[in-house]
């Protein structure tokens, strides 16, 4: 019987070596896998390449992660925030490398890695800084540039429900880089809030079919001012 | 002379005034996104946001908030009766696509050839941040910048060329600003809309770009 | 207002001109515009240029279309078939071109159009005669050939239900071409089941949001034995 | 030498048996669509159709029969307790994209380098068609091919190099065949499982290709 659902966090992050790189989900707080990034802060695993829009805020979740020390490289679209002190501190003392990339191009080129698809000319970009060093096309009269796809080890994603089958689906735009991100890296985990019964999920509805994902964990959605029991295991 | 300058909701309530019945429309983080509190209500536009939503609604009451619905510059949202939700790759696909009629954003500087530089001032020691502008730039069918025309030191924003780093090249078609609207054309700029006070001649003193008066504003 | 539900198959067809390229969703029967095409064949547009992944099978629907003679090539990837005698008389005649493409990499092509995409790589066709003439890269060690995107100005495609938004729903496998040819034409045109009210779709599940279509036409199911009942208009 | 060909039903039997639990699966249209009636019952088995299926089940009784729900061969199927429906550039994402495990295809020919020939017989007045088969190749993780070994002129379609054009360069891994089963390695071709009475000296004369024998049979 296939059984994606971990029993714990824990068990959910097994196994993520040192140098990985790992595309962890969300925009904002919708979609972001807090608790999955946590226990990979626990598991230690260092000198990753993390993918994620933002480079973190206040001091919790992927600014966290960065101030771990634990991650080399942020790939990401919009680094700078009003609250992105962890990595503003960290990148102006060069401790941590920075590849900003337009946010459609970033979701492209992991679509791209999920998709098998070697590289792809893009017209975002074209004719500024971000396009430097980049090779370029013109195509039907238009200007394009070309970019390879991001391959990753890991994936974090949070969704809303989860069956043991590893199908998703998630929760208004908590939805956002869950999907893309789940079919670009060879290991996916999914923390959801809720598991459902195979057979639950409607199968015209299912945004993230159970191939995209390797690993399951239900972590309850918190309740305002109660601690977070997370990482139970199955409901 | 004497004229007043537009306030940022005048601006915003100019830009709305022109989105059609049926457009699909992307607002920008800032400024722009003040443009959706003065959408007419008897014209059905959908607007859409980086994030997986098309049809997006107005701010919800406090109560309302869900932290699973905000728009692209992180403020809580609604959804309207037929919005959707979907995933970032299809949300930039519409934006890349050319499936947006219409996309409005802020700017530091947009040239007389409707290049625009919105996102760094590329000073030396800034952090970089570039979110969705530069597919929002190529990929709407029309780009609209919303802006005051004078920075705080009284220089023109419309430039002839941008000195800050590009966004896109050649993809603004309009600039809403609290001295005029400004259309760049192929045959040059044309303003029109000034506010009560101001002639072309000061307008023109002002930005210090060839600007033509445009004989009939278009609606 | 926004209403896209046009009164009839000949409305929803009005305006497509001699030398359109028209993408025609369905794979096998399922998810086939057979009442669209009929209208096309009735609207008399000529040179057109047809994607659909076959030929048309017996006499009915694309290969009824390609029987007018006003279809100039085809672009597809499994022409030949059992049945598929009226493409295979105008092509041994050297009276309809036909472009042949993996079937992947037809619908990855129409994917890109509808993304923005200028150019992909793709691995498959590589080394083989479908590769011919195009161009070719090394990329992390693997070989890729270049493809380009296929521009339409007119999708035909059914889904199961719309609402005067465009918003569609699909059934089962008849899911197939349909949300990428509607992103990938200038004016798609989904003929539905269903005309369902706004709202009544669930955002969560709505599989081609209505800014990928600009005409919607309803044509009721086909009740076993009893004539089609088509292009009534709303329900 | 006296010995018996395995069945087509038998080879489907041979191959079912050796795909393993939770593992992603396509069926190429033809002879390997009937390894889907040979699956283990006690494993459960993901089968992916390019027409946007993934946990095909069994067909249907014929009054079941659903003209929505059909496998890329176009025969009415089932879709199991939590299988999904999706659109076809999702599918062949999950194709080229490295998601499937296991890809059973039809052929005319195999080289020994594990070049694929199975789309067009190359005649000159033939049509061709393609359809999935060239994703398929490049994009499963694993590629075998079920076919019979000779042709019905007694032609290996095992080959040095193939005559036929090409559907995948260096792709196939596995060839189950009505004699024996063959694998494609860096190293050259191994056979084993050789139906009872033949040997391998035989097996290697109606191939024609150098073949090792494998000392242990994987499972």
């Amino acid at each position: 019987m296939i059984n994606k659902i971990a029993e714990s966090l824990e068990v959910a992050l097994s196994g993520v070596e040192d140098g990985a790189t790992i595309l962890i989900g969300g925009f904002g707080d919708a979609g972001m896998p807090n608790e999955l990034i946590d226990a990979l802060i626990a598991q230690g695993a260092k000198g990753l390449v993390v993918v994620n829009n933002n480079a973190g805020q206040g001091e919790t979740g992927v600014a966290a992660l960065l101030k771990t020390g634990r991650v080399r490289k942020i790939i990401c679209s919009f680094p700078r925030n009003a609250d992105s002190q962890v990595f503003d501190n960290l990148y102006r003392a060069g401790r941590l490398e920075l590849e900003l990339v337009p946010q459609g191009t970033l979701v492209e080129r992991l679509r791209a890695a999920g998709a098998g698809i070697g590289a792809f000319y893009t017209p975002t970009a074209f004719g500024t800084e971000l396009a430097r060093g980049k090779e370029s096309r013109r195509i039907d009269g238009r200007d394009f540039i070309l970019e390879y796809p991001i391959h990753a080890d890991y994936a974090l994603i949070k969704a809303e429900a989860a069956d043991r089958w590893g199908n998703l689906v998630y929760r208004k735009a908590a939805r956002n880089f869950g999907p893309v991100m789940a079919a670009a890296a060879k290991c996916s985990i999914a923390q959801v809030n809720r598991i459902a019964e195979l057979g639950d999920l409607d199968p015209e509805a299912i945004v993230t079919p159970g191939i995209f994902v390797s690993r399951v964990v239900r972590v309850a959605r918190p309740v305002p001012g109660v601690a977070v029991n997370a990482g139970e295991g199955r409901p | 002379m004497t004229y007043a300058r537009c306030s940022r909701a005048e601006i915003a309530r100019r830009v709305a005034a022109d989105i059609p019945e049926g457009a699909y429309v992307n607002l920008g983080i800032g400024l722009p996104t003040m443009v959706a509190d003065h959408l007419p209500p008897d014209r059905e536009i959908l607007l859409h946001s980086e994030n997986g939503i098309l049809g997006m609604g107005p701010a919800p009451a406090k109560e309302d908030i869900d932290p699973d619905l905000m728009n692209a510059g992180k403020q809580p949202v609604t959804l309207l009766t037929g919005g959707a939700f979907f995933h970032h790759a299809d949300s930039f696909a519409m934006i890349r696509g050319g499936h947006l009629d219409i996309c409005v954003l802020g700017a530091f500087q947009v040239s007389a050839s409707g290049d625009l530089a919105n996102w760094s001032t590329g000073e030396p020691d800034a952090i970089p941040a570039v979110g969705g502008a530069m597919d929002l730039a190529v990929g709407a069918k029309s780009v609209w910048v919303m802006m005051e025309l004078l920075t705080r030191k009284g220089e023109s924003k419309i430039v002839p060329r941008c000195t800050y780093p590009l966004t896109g090249v050649g993809v603004v078609s309009r600039v809403y600003t609290d001295l005029a609207v400004i259309d760049i054309t192929p045959d040059g700029l044309s303003a029109y809309d000034l506010v009560p006070g101001l002639d072309m001649a000061e307008l023109q003193r002002l930005t210090g770009v060839p600007l033509g008066a445009r004989v009939a504003a278009l609606k």
